[in-house]
C-alpha cells in the first residue's frame, strides 16, 4: 500500500462517480499495444527493511562520521550546529513548494531574502539570487551574465586553470552550444600571463579565491586590465574564507560566485549543495534564477516575494536566458540558519580554527623529510604537499589508520602527480593532526 | 511586521554557538589580507530557533494541508527517507572519497539507474542533473551531440509543442537551439498536420522534439506514436519531459513507445521533498544509441565478483562521448537516497499502483466540478486536469481570485495561468496521496467559491483574508527592487 | 557562554536599573561563609567536542542498532515508524509545559486524549489516566487506588510472583510507610494458591498478562473469586499483546496497569517510558497523576483540559493520595502517534509478527538436545528456555555472533537457575532466529 | 473544532504504516484466547502527521515564545541535547544488557553522578527517580529509614513551610508520616520563633524537615543556617526541595549548608525538555549519614583499571541499606543523557553562570515592575519572583485575568495562585537564556495590562482573545467527565 490511503470501497465510489468500471478505463489513450507493462522490480519492502537495508548500504562507506577527514578539494566537512537540522526538518518548511503564492509562503520568502542578505554581506556584493545548483553552475551561469553585460558582442572566456576542474568542466558543458571561446586553463597560466589575454573581445575572466591549490593570490593586476578592457571579473570564493578575508567586493570582483555548502551543508556525497551568486547593482537584472525582493502587502505590511520573475523562462521561454526554475531552496535555508547561529563572530572563529589549523598540519609535515608544502603563497585551510609517493598509496596507509587523506592532484594536473591536496578544519582535532602527521613520516 | 528580519533582532557580541578553543599553536596571520568588517548578524541560539520556528508557521505545505499545485506533483514526502538520508554513512560521505571506500553509495547510485531505467524503459540512466531543467538541457546536448556526432551540422531546431513548459524553449536556447512552437489540436493534442507540414518543410533542420506526457493539460497525446514515428522520420530524436511521469508508471513506458530520452523528477514522481523550491534532481534516461552521450560520471560495474554472494565492484565511468559535466561531483546523492528508499517501499507492482491512484484522484476531483467550471477537454485525464478560471455570471473574477480564495478554505491554489493556452488556467493535480475525503471537501470549497464570485466577487477580488498578508504589490517589488536588507548594526559589522 | 544571550553592554544596563554594581550584589542573603564555592567540573566543552565525547560513549554499547536483539523482560526492543520522532522533535510539542493553561495547550491536551482513548480501546476499561512514570509505579499507584476503594479498610495486597521482579520491588519500596500486607510471592505460588489468600482484608490482587515468563494464564477463577471477597483484580497487561488477545476488561479486570514503551518508544537504557493507569469508570475518581477531559470553551467550543484537579497535590497537598505531579507527556504522545500510525490492523500485524516468530524460535530450540522450552501454558512473544549451562555463559557466546542473548532469569528466581527468557519480535527476521538457534545448538 | 479527533478521520481498511511479511512458518493461535474487536482508528501516514502537525500548532512552547512560568525553569532546551539522546548507542540499549556491553551508558551515569554532587556539595547521588516528585519521595523515605535503622521509631512528622509546593505535603503523607506547617514571617522566610517552639514542644516526634531553597517566593531564607542547625539539633534531618537550584549553581552548595538530602530536577536546571509535562528526571544527593540508603541501583566502579589510560569496569550497585527502587531499571536515561551534555557544554564557571543570569534576569523584571504591581518583599530575588496580580483602581480583575490577558500579547501566564501565601499570586521566572529585549517587551505588556485593568477591565475578563480556544468550562469537565471518546466505527472496530 506504500502511502496510498484509498481502500477498496472508496476506490468504487470514486470510479463510480466518474462513471467507469475500473481504473484502467481511465488510461485509454495510451496506445494498447504499450499498456500496462510490468516493472520488473524488487519489493515490495516494509519501511523497516527498507531502513535495514539502507543503514547496511551507508555502513558500507568510509566516511567522515567515523574517519578523520582531511580531504576538501571543494566540498568539506565542517562542524553543523544541532539546531541547522532540527529547523530543516519541519515540515513546514520541507515539504513547501516554490514560493509563487507568496501569501502562503512569507516563511520561505523572508529566509531567502535574509540568506540573499548574508551573502551580499560575505561577499561584498549588492544583490545575491536565491542560489544556483552548487559552485559550478553559479560559475556557468556568470559566464552567460558576461556574455549578456556584453550585449553578446564579447565571445572569450578566461578562466584560470587553478579553478576547480569540475568546475571548468561545467563550464564548457554549459555552453557548448554556443559559440564562446574559452580559454586560459589549458596550461599553468599565472595571473600576469592570464591578463596579457585579456581584451576588448573578453567577457569575463574569472579567478578563484583562494584557488583549487589552497593559495590566496594577488587579484590588484588583473582586475586593473579587465576593467580596463571593459571585461567582468569573476571570483569563485569559498565563503567561509570570506569571514576572514577581504571581500571579493573590496577586492574588485564583479561577479562572485561560489558553494555555500561549507555554510551549514554536509558533504552528502556531493549534493545536495548550493551555488551562491552575487553581483553589482548594475547587474542585477541580468542574474538568472530565483530572486527575492521585499515589498508591501495590500495593507502596507512589509512582505516578500518572488522579483524580476519576467527574467523566468516560464514567462519568458524561449527568450530567457537560462531554463533555471529552482534553487536550492532548503539548502538556503541551510545556510542562513547556519549563518544566523555562527553570526559575524562565530564564523569568524571557525575560519580562524580553520587557518591556524591547517598551518600547524602543513608546518609539521613541511618538516618531515620527503613532504614539501608549496609556501610561496599564503594559503587558507587547504594547501598542496610534493610527496615522494603516488598519493594513491599514501592514502590507502591513512585509511588503514582510519585518516581520510589528500586529494590526488595528479588526477586533474598531470604535472601535479604525487602532489597532495589537504584540507584541515575546525572539525580536526590537534590529536587528528599529530596522527597523520606521524603516520606521513612513517610513509617518507 | 510578521517577524523581523534576523538582523533586526541582532545585537553586537552575541552568540548563537558554542565553539571549540584553538588547540595547535597561532599562526601569523597575513594582515594586509584580512577583512575588517562583516556584516552579519549577532544572535542567541534560541532566538535564531523561535526566529524560524515562527517563520517555519507562515508557509504553507503539504504536511499541513492539501496541494493540488499542478505539474509539480505535490505528493507526501516519506519521513522514512528523511532518516534515510541522514544515515552517517550518507550525510557525512566525502564526494571525492575513494571509490573502494565509497561502495555503499555506489551501489544505491547503480540501483537507482537500473530501476529508473526499468521504469521508463530506458537503456541508460545518469543521476547526475540537480533538477528537471538540468536534465532537459543535459538532454538536448545529447541530441546536439548525437547529431554532430554523425557529422550532421544541421540540424539546430527543436519542435515544442505551444503547452509545454517554459522550461522547455529556454533549454533550447541554452543548448544553442531554437525552437518550433506547434499547435494543439482542438482535443488538446499535438496538431499532427501541422507537425507533418513543418516535418516535411525544415525536416533536415529538426535536430528533435521535446514533448510532455501526459501534456501539460493532464492529457496523454493519442497520437503519440504517429508524433514519434513522424520526427523519427524527419531524422529528429524524441524528447520526453517526464514531469509527469506520476501519471505513468506501470502504464506505458515511454521508453518503449519510442521516446529516444526523458528526465524525470525525482522531487515529483519519486518523494523526495520539494523544500521551497529545491533540491530537485532530474535524472536522464536514454536509449542505446543516445547511452554514450550521457552527462557523467555514471555508475558502472568496474570489476564483477567473483564470490556467489559478494558484490561487484562499483566505480564511476565518464561515457564515452559523454556531454560532459551537469556540476561538479555526482549529482544531488541526497535526493537519490530518497528516491531508492521511495522505489524500495513500492515494488514495481506498488509504483503501478501510485500511477493508477494519481489519475483516479485527479479524474475524481475533473467528474465532480466539470458542471461548475469550464473543463476544456471531454477526455479522461490523467495526473491532472485543467480547467478555466472564470465563471458565467461572474465575469470579473479570474483565475487568481479564485485561486486566492481558496487560501480562505485552507488550500494551497492550483497552479494558474498554466498552460498558457488555456484561458485562466486552473491546472489541479491532487496526487495519489491524498484521501477520497479530501478531495470532497476540496469539490465542495470549489463549489462554494463559484457561488461566491456570483453573489459576493469582493470577498474573491479581496481575498485572501485569512493569510498571513493580504495580496503583494509585486510591481513595487520589481520597480525598487530591494534584494538585501541594509543591515542596521551599531558598530557597523566591525571585528 | 552557553546559551546565555546577554552581552557585557547588557549586564551593566540591568545591574544599573537593578540598582546593583555586581550579579554577586544579589546574593547577599546567602551566608557569606558559604558563597560562591568553585565547582570543581571539567569543561566547558564546544558543541562539536561534546558531540564527539557522547558519541563515543554510545558506541561503547552493545546495543539493538548493532546486535540481533532477544532480550526482553520488561523492555522490548519494536519497530517506531520513522514519523514518531519526526513529530516528537516538534518544538511545540517537546519543549513545552504542562498543560495548565489549556488555552494555550490544545495540541498536547488533545493528543493526551487521544492517548487515554486508545489505550482504554485497548485495555477494554472505561477510562486512562495521562500515563505514569512507568510500569512499576502504576502498579504502586494501583495498590493506592485499591486502598483507597477499600476505604483503607482493606490492607492485604497479593502479588503473583510471576509479575516483573522489579515491578515487585518498587511496590514495596512505595509502600513501605503505609501499614500494608504485601503477600503472595514469596514463593512459586500458583493461581490456585493465591485465590487462597483473597480474603476480606483484600484490596486487591495483581496479576500478570502475559505472565513474567511470558505465560498466558487463565484467570477465571481468580477474578469470580476476588470479585466475591470484594477484592481488586489488577492486571499488569503488555499493551502489544492486546491487539491480538482478550482485553483484560473483557476477563474481568477492574484496573489494568503496564509498561506503554513498546508502543513507540526506544529501549533507551530504561528511560523515559511510559506507564498507563486504566480502569472502570467506578474508581475514575480515585486514579493519581494527569487526567484530561472534554469540555467545551467560553464560546461552546468542544475543547478538553485537565480535570478532576482537586485531587492532586498542587491543591490537595497533603490529603493527596500522590504526590505526582507530571505524566511522561512525551511518550504519551510517541504512544499516541504509534497507535494512530499502526491502527487497528497494524498493531494486530506487529502482534501476530512476534507471535509467529516467537513460536517458531520456540519450536526450533525445543528440539535441540540440551533446550527445554516451558509449554504447559500459551505464550505470546516470551518464552521460558530450560538450559544446561549457565545462562551467562551462552550469552557471552552469543555476543561474540552479534546476539543479545535472553535474560538469566536465576537472577530473580533461584529455583531457576540455567533459565533463560528470549523475546522474538517483528524486528527478529528469521535468519537471526536461524542464527542464534545454530548457536545454541552448538553450545549444547 | 480546532482539530477533528483521530478516530473522526478514521476510514476501515487504511493504513498507516508498512509492515513485514511473515517469514515463518504460521503458528496455531489459541482462538478462545483472542479477542474480536479492536476499536483503534485507521488513517494515513500523511493524515497521521497532518494531524499531529495541526496539534502542535495549538501549542505554546519555548520554541515559541517567553515563557516565565515561576517554579518549573523554562529555559530554553539546547538541540544537541536532542540529538544526543538519540544516538542510536543509547535510544538502542537494552537496560537488562550485560553490564560489560553498557560501559558507554553506565560512564556517562557515573560522571553525571558525581558532577550532581559535586554541584550541590552532596556525597552520593541515585539518579533512578523519575521526577522531581519522585526524588522528594525517595528523599523522605531516605530520612524515614535512617531513623528507622538507628531504632528511632518516633519520629514520624515533617516541617513543612506554608510556602511549599504541593507536592512536599502530599510526599509527607505518601511515606506514611503526617505534616507539621511552618508559617513564614513577614519577610518571606521561615519564621524561626515558630520552628524552634515546635522544635521544642515535638522535637523527638520530628523526623525532619523540606525546604525549598530559594523559596516559592523566589527568597533565599536569610536565616537558612539557623533552620538547620534547629532542625539538626531537634534530631530531624533536612531535606532541601532542588526545583529552584536554577538560582544556586556556583552560588552556594545545598551540601555545605548543612542539608542532608534534597533532589535535583533535570528538567528544570539541567535543560532537559519538559514535554508537555513530562518525563521529567528528579536524582537524589545525599550526605555520608545518607549515601546507605540511597534508591537504587547507582553506578559504581567494580573494577580499577590496570591500565592508566584505561577506563575502570562501570557497574549497578545497590547501596547497603537501600530504601528500595523508584520504579523498573535505573531512571529515565534519556534524561540523564541530555542533562550530561548539558553540564559538559557549560563546565564549573559555566553553570555558575547560568544561575547568575537566571537571577539578574529575575531582578530585572522585578525593578521595572515593582512600581506597576504590588511586589509583597523588598527583598532582591532569586530566580524568580512573586507579585500581586490585583491593581488598586481596579477591584474585579484577579490575577487568573492578567495571566489569561497575557496571552493576548503572545506571552504564556505566569505561574499564578501560587505561592498561596501571596493573595492573587503571580511567580514570575524568566531564566537565563531570555535576552533582555524580551524581558523590556514583557516589561511593557504587562504594565499596558496594568492600565487596560483600570481603563477596559472587560478586555482582561474575556481574555484571551487570540489564543486557539477562549477560557474553557472546566466544571463542566469534571462534572460530564469524558475521559475518553466512544469510537465512532463504522464496523465497531471489528477485526
Amino acid at each position: 500500500m506504500g502511502y496510498i490511503p484509498h481502500t477498496e470501497v472508496e476506490r468504487q465510489q470514486m470510479l463510480a462517480a466518474i462513471g467507469v468500471t475500473t481504473i484502467e478505463d481511465l488510461f485509454e489513450a495510451v496506445p494498447a499495444s504499450h499498456r500496462f507493462p510490468k516493472l520488473d522490480l524488487p519489493g515490495p519492502l516494509s519501511e523497516m527493511e527498507v531502513a535495514s537495508e539502507m543503514q547496511a548500504l551507508a555502513e558500507a562507506n568510509e566516511h567522515a562520521g567515523d574517519f578523520a577527514m582531511f580531504r576538501g578539494a571543494g566540498a568539506y566537512h565542517h562542524f553543523v550546529p544541532a539546531a541547522v537540522n532540527h529547523i530543516l526538518l519541519r515540515g513546514e518548511f520541507y515539504t513547501a513548494y516554490t514560493p509563487y503564492q507568496p501569501e502562503l509562503s512569507q516563511g520561505t520568502l523572508q529566509a531567502t531574502y535574509e540568506y540573499q542578505s548574508m551573502m551580499c554581506a560575505l561577499t561584498g556584493m549588492d544583490a545575491a539570487n536565491a542560489s544556483h545548483y552548487d559552485g559550478a553552475t553559479s560559475l556557468a551561469e556568470a559566464v552567460t551574465v558576461a556574455v549578456q553585460v556584453g550585449r553578446s558582442k564579447r565571445n572569450k572566456i578566461i578562466l584560470s586553470h587553478a579553478i576547480h576542474p569540475q568546475y571548468r568542466e561545467v563550464v564548457r558543458t554549459y555552453h557548448q552550444g554556443r559559440g564562446l571561446e574559452i580559454v586560459g586553463d589549458e596550461a599553468t597560466a599565472s595571473l600576469e600571463e592570464l591578463s596579457e589575454l585579456i581584451d576588448s573581445d573578453t567577457a569575463m575572466i574569472a579567478v578563484s579565491y583562494p584557488n583549487f591549490f589552497g593559495q590566496i593570490e594577488d587579484f590588484a593586476k588583473i582586475v586593473e586590465v579587465a576593467h580596463e578592457k571593459g571585461a567582468l571579473v569573476v571570483f569563485v570564493a569559498n565563503p567561509l574564507m570570506l569571514a576572514l578575508f577581504k571581500s571579493p567586493g573590496e577586492l574588485g570582483a564583479d561577479i562572485v560566485v561560489g558553494e555555500a555548502q561549507p555554510l551549514g551543508v554536509p558533504l552528502s556525497y556531493g549534493g545536495p549543495y548550493l551555488g551562491y551568486f552575487a553581483t553589482r547593482t548594475a547587474y542585477v537584472r541580468k542574474i538568472a534564477g530565483r530572486i527575492i525582493g521585499e515589498t508591501v502587502d495590500a495593507d502596507g505590511k512589509k512582505a516578500y516575494v518572488m522579483t524580476l520573475r519576467p527574467r523566468e523562462q516560464d514567462i519568458r521561454r524561449e527568450k530567457a536566458s537560462s531554463n533555471i526554475c529552482t534553487n536550492q531552496g532548503l539548502m538556503a535555508l541551510a545556510a542562513s540558519v547556519y549563518l544566523a547561529l555562527m553570526g559575524r563572530n562565530g564564523l569568524r572563529k571557525v575560519a580562524q580554527l580553520s587557518y591556524h589549523k591547517a598551518h600547524y598540519a602543513a608546518d609539521q609535515i613541511d618538516k618531515i623529510d620527503g613532504y614539501k608544502v608549496w609556501r610561496s603563497k599564503p594559503f587558507f585551510n587547504e594547501f598542496v604537499v610534493k610527496c615522494l609517493k603516488p598519493v594513491s598509496e599514501i592514502n590507502n596507509a591513512l585509511i588503514a589508520e582510519g585518516i581520510i587523506g589528500g586529494y590526488d592532484l595528479g588526477q586533474d594536473y598531470p604535472h601535479l602527480k604525487d602532489h597532495m591536496l589537504l584540507c584541515v578544519t575546525e572539525m580536526n582535532a590537534k590529536a587528528e593532526i599529530d596522527a597523520l602527521v606521524d603516520i606521513l613520516k612513517g610513509l617518507a | 511586521v510578521l517577524e523581523p528580519l534576523i538582523y533586526d533582532i541582532s545585537v553586537p557580541g552575541r552568540l548563537g554557538v558554542n565553539l571549540p578553543e584553538l588547540d595547535v599553536p597561532e599562526a601569523d596571520l597575513p594582515d594586509d589580507l584580512l577583512r575588517d568588517d562583516l556584516k552579519l548578524p549577532e544572535v542567541s541560539e534560541l532566538q535564531v530557533v523561535r526566529h524560524f520556528l515562527k517563520l517555519s508557521q507562515l508557509n504553507y505545505s503539504i504536511d499541513k494541508g492539501f496541494y493540488p499545485l499542478g505539474s509539480c506533483t505535490m505528493k507526501y514526502n516519506p519521513k522514512l527517507n528523511e532518516d534515510m538520508a541522514r544515515l552517517p554513512g550518507f550525510a557525512f560521505q566525502h564526494p571525492l572519497a575513494d571509490e573502494a571506500g565509497s561502495q555503499g553509495a555506489l551501489a544505491l547510485m547503480y540501483q537507482l539507474q537500473n530501476w529508473l531505467a526499468e521504469i521508463s524503459g530506458f537503456d541508460g540512466v545518469s543521476l547526475t542533473p540537480a533538477a528537471g531543467a538540468q536534465g532537459e538541457f543535459a538532454g538536448i546536448l545529447m541530441i546536439r551531440n548525437y547529431h554532430l556526432d554523425r557529422g550532421d551540422t544541421e540540424r539546430t531546431k527543436i519542435l515544442v509543442p505551444n503547452s509545454a513548459h517554459g522550461t522547455n524553449p529556454a533549454t533550447v536556447t541554452m543548448a544553442g537551439y531554437s525552437v518550433i512552437e506547434l499547435p494543439s489540436d482542438d482535443r488538446g493534442d499535438v496538431d499532427l498536420d501541422a507537425l507533418r507540414k513543418v516535418c516535411k518543410e525544415q525536416g533536415p533542420q529538426i535536430a528533435g522534439m521535446m514533448i510532455t506526457v501526459p501534456s501539460t493539460l493532464g492529457l496523454f497525446d493519442a497520437h503519440i506514436l504517429e508524433v514519434i514515428e513522424i520526427v523519427h522520420a524527419a531524422g529528429g530524436l524524441m524528447y520526453m519531459d517526464g514531469a509527469n511521469m506520476n501519471a505513468l508508471m506501470g502504464q506505458v513506458k515511454p521508453g518503449e513507445l519510442g521516446f529516444d530520452v526523458m528526465h524525470y523528477n525525482l522531487h515529483k514522481t519519486f518523494s523526495t521533498p520539494h523544500g521551497g523550491g529545491g533540491p530537485g534532481s532530474g535524472p536522464v534516461g536514454v536509449n542505446e544509441k543516445l547511452k554514450p552521450f550521457l552527462p557523467g560520471p555514471i555508475v558502472d560495474i568496474v570489476e564483477e565478483s567473483t564470490e556467489e554472494d559478494e558484490a561487484p565492484l562499483y566505480g564511476f565511468v565518464m561515457p564515452e562521448k559523454s556531454i560532459g559535466r551537469m556540476k561538479a561531483f555526482h549529482g544531488n546523492f541526497g535526493m537519490h537516497v530518497r528516491a531508492y528508499a521511495y522505489i524500495r517501499v513500492y515494488g514495481g507492482e506498488g509504483l503501478r499502483d501510485v500511477s493508477r491512484h494519481a489519475v483516479l484522484n485527479a479524474n475524481y476531483i475533473r467528474a465532480h466540478l466539470m458542471d461548475t467550471y469550464k473543463v476544456p477537454y471531454p477526455r479522461y485525464c490523467g495526473h491532472e486536469f485543467v480547467m478555466e478560471g472564470h465563471l458565467e455570471g461572474a465575469d470579473d473574477i479570474h483565475a487568481l481570485d479564485i485561486s486566492k480564495r481558496l487560501m480562505d478554505y485552507g488550500y494551497h491554489p492550483p497552479t494558474n495561468y498554466f498552460p498558457l493556452i488555456v484561458p485562466e488556467a486552473l491546472l489541479i493535480e491532487p496526487t495519489e496521496t491524498e484521501t477520497k475525503e479530501v478531495l470532497d471537501e476540496f469539490i465542495d470549497a470549489m463549489k462554494k467559491i463559484a457561488e461566491e464570485a456570483r453573489t459576493n466577487p469582493d470577498l474573491l477580488h479581496n481575498a485572501p483574508h485569512t493569510a498571513p498578508v493580504k495580496r503583494l504589490d509585486e510591481v513595487k517589488a520589481a520597480k525598487d527592487l530591494v534584494l538585501c536588507c541594509a543591515p542596521a548594526l551599531p558598530d557597523g559589522g566591525a571585528l
